[in-house]
């Protein structure tokens, strides 16, 4: 088979990125992101992007670097408080802004991935996100339909990989990614090492190889947002 | 004396009952982890994607990978385990949590919940917030009775924008304890030397 | 905490039990199903179940053995072809039918699992399964509403727990399982071995303990439906 | 001389490209994986939970843990990962499978198919063919051209329930292989010795 492993973030995203087009990527916070796949985007200059991640980065890491350099038109994101050119770009109306509740966003990304084009789900309803979505009673309970998102590509950070594309997290920095790889037309993976095929454990693999179209490796800085202690 | 930020902590403790799962908002909700009665043994998610959620590390524990809900760093448990956000919420939606305990900016005597955004002011997103009070068994809200500007914040209907209809259970203030029921609220509890009459003038809500 | 631990099958369904109640199973085939829980509901002689479960047995082993003691009413599954019995029973009219699609039937216990009253899919557009359902148009295709199950009872087969519950399966004996799990108001899981608390890698654990209530270990048959080998 | 269920087999894995994922069906699409091309890497998924799908075990190999879809005892790969039912079918439907080769009772000339169900008669059940059907990128059956009795099974319309509509890309029978195109079914190829005059014959459904 061809090898899925790439030499750099830049070589594993050549021929995929245009302007335009709409962007799923995991990571919570600045945890588990996608670094190296954002600092190449930011490199490569694409522009207009949609980008559905439940947060922005801050201002100079993570998504942030995007919304830096003005390339993106639309977030879909459950909260982007961290982010003050974000709140910037917002408020003045020069970035559109999607609000999802966070676990509709992940289930769209599932959904999107699944083949599911729409579910009904109970967050929302009577608030502003249900405001022209259809409303649906099941067993005397209103529900809304929400959305499967498909995205034209998928940016992920994993633990370990290998070269069928087989994907492990570690710990909270699995949050998003595994939905979000799934709902990529394409998906292109980070890890932190990637190890020979057959040395991950079948059972444990959190993302299959199928999902993954092209992997690279490290190093990562993996930036930690609050370092919160108790004393020993 | 209304109830300081720790003694309405303790209070909320108190609705925690052996082997349940909760959810601890950010701010008060976080400390009710200090005063987990002895013998009940609770076990805490965090809606990123983990069930069991340890205390803060210590300098030589930090993980970067490990990170609550409030992306601030934690430790495991014993018990825990990891998965992904989509798994998290099906978790929460699905009706598996026991109890959540959050923060709000404002409850309307029919349970309405508003505590995500202040119009043109603090718009930062009700992140799994919305999902929470959706899913949830039971919800109980902790915050003050009043706004700093001394205004209720029970109210006969919220002014900002909802993170749920008609979702909380329980309202833990620093003045009292007060249960959503048919018709309005009803006083649970009042904090020791507050008087009934002085919890009635700081409440818009119907009291029941 | 109290444990969730018990001593056997039938000290672990009591007080569960009742007539027209709808019990989901994991397991495919013969490979994962909880076989101790089965015998112990068929010695406690509820009656009139329906079960969701992909498949049904053979006559001897698994859901059969239920159908032998005509304690089903009706099954909601996917393929029965391995059961005579079952066949016998369904042709004569004395047992309820719902064939679903198998993707349709995880994905119901799912969904149920998950809060999600109704999801769409394209799976059966045109076909028998589609007769009766909502059909909608997304993106110029055609999809139907399915409905999330949500059973009073899951029933479930793994290869490790804990007594806090957690799971891990092993292989393909993983299936209907962990989406089985989900589904149950009450989940009561059967383990190979109860390991101690800790000692399951908590990135790698398929049913977190919350879905389950209670638990009890093996020994299991493990029957297989089909030894097919090649000359080594 | 029309093509045995070996040449058939074989004629089907010259669909199978490098790096594909691929489900293959019972009976005579189980023989494909013998005839994968040199050269050919191609991952098979087993949908009750499983990708990576490796040769029969020998006797000391067997475990009843590891099954494929139709139950019968396999082996796993370097590669192999395995997963829940509800994620098997999610990679299924959600347009993850490259390529399905499967059996059929009926194929008509718009590419419906029949394969689950002979009313009063075979009433098994569809397992995954409807979420196969539904949901794989490109789906080639392998059958007899004609059914015991002598009958066309290309058909202007399936007779029997239908396992999903207009989902067949191409058919491979023991006459010939043929493409659903508009207006009909393509000729692409016909087994040596076999006149077009007699698959024109054996055959119902509008070849164009």
């Amino acid at each position: 088979m061809k090898t899925k492993v790439y030499d750099s973030a830049a070589a594993a995203l050549d021929g995929l990125l245009t302007d335009g087009m709409t962007i799923a990527a995991g990571g919570f916070g600045l945890c588990g992101i996608p670094e190296l796949l954002i600092a190449a985007i930011r490199d490569a200059g694409v522009k207009e992007l949609t980008v559905a991640s439940n947060n922005a980065g801050v201002d100079d890491f993570g998504l942030g670097v995007l919304l830096q350099t003005r390339q993106v038109k639309k977030m879909i994101s459950s909260y982007v408080g961290e982010n003050a050119e974000f709140m910037r770009q917002y408020l003045s109306g020069e970035l559109e802004l999607e609000f999802n509740p966070q676990g509709t966003l992940a289930e769209r990304m599932r959904a999107g991935g699944a083949g599911i084009p729409g579910f009904f789900t109970k967050t929302g309803v009577g608030t502003v996100i249900a405001e022209g979505k259809e409303h649906k009673d099941f067993d005397g309970q209103t529900y809304i339909l929400e959305r499967g998102i498909v995205a034209d590509l998928a940016i992920v950070k994993a633990w370990k990989g290998d070269a069928q594309g087989n994907l492990i997290y570690r710990k909270t920095a699995r949050n998003f990614n595994p939905n979000a790889a799934t709902c990529g037309r394409i998906c292109v993976a980070e890890v932190e090492e990637i190890v020979p095929v057959g040395s991950l454990d079948p059972d444990c693999i959190h993302t299959p190889g199928i999902f993954v179209h092209r992997i690279i490796q490290g190093p990562h800085e993996k930036r930690i947002e609050q370092r919160t202690v108790r004393t020993a | 004396m209304p109830w300081d930020r720790n003694q309405m902590a303790a209070l909320a403790a108190r609705e925690l009952k052996d082997g349940m799962y909760v959810n601890l908002g950010i701010g008060i909700p976080t400390l009710v982890s200090n005063y987990i009665p002895d013998g009940v043994d609770v076990t805490l998610q965090s809606e990123n994607g983990m069930l069991g959620m340890g205390p803060f590390p210590t300098e030589d524990e930090i993980d970067a990978d490990l990170i609550n809900a409030g992306k601030q760093t934690i430790t495991e448990l014993d018990r825990t385990s990891y998965f992904s956000s989509a798994d998290s919420f099906a978790m929460i939606r699905g009706g598996k949590i026991d109890m959540a305990i959050l923060g709000a900016m404002e409850v309307s005597e029919k349970g309405d919940l508003a505590n995500w955004m202040i119009p043109k002011k603090l718009v930062k997103g009700m992140g799994g917030a919305m999902d929470l009070v959706a899913g949830v068994k039971r919800v109980v809200v902790v915050m003050d009775h009043a706004s700093k500007h001394g205004e209720s914040k029970l109210l006969k209907e919220c002014t900002l924008p909802l993170t749920g209809l008609a979702v909380v259970d329980r309202i833990i203030t620093n003045l009292g304890v007060f249960d959503v029921v048919e018709g309005g609220l009803k006083i649970v509890e009042i904090a020791d030397g507050v008087t009934e009459d002085e919890v009635r003038k700081a409440t818009e809500a119907t009291l029941v």
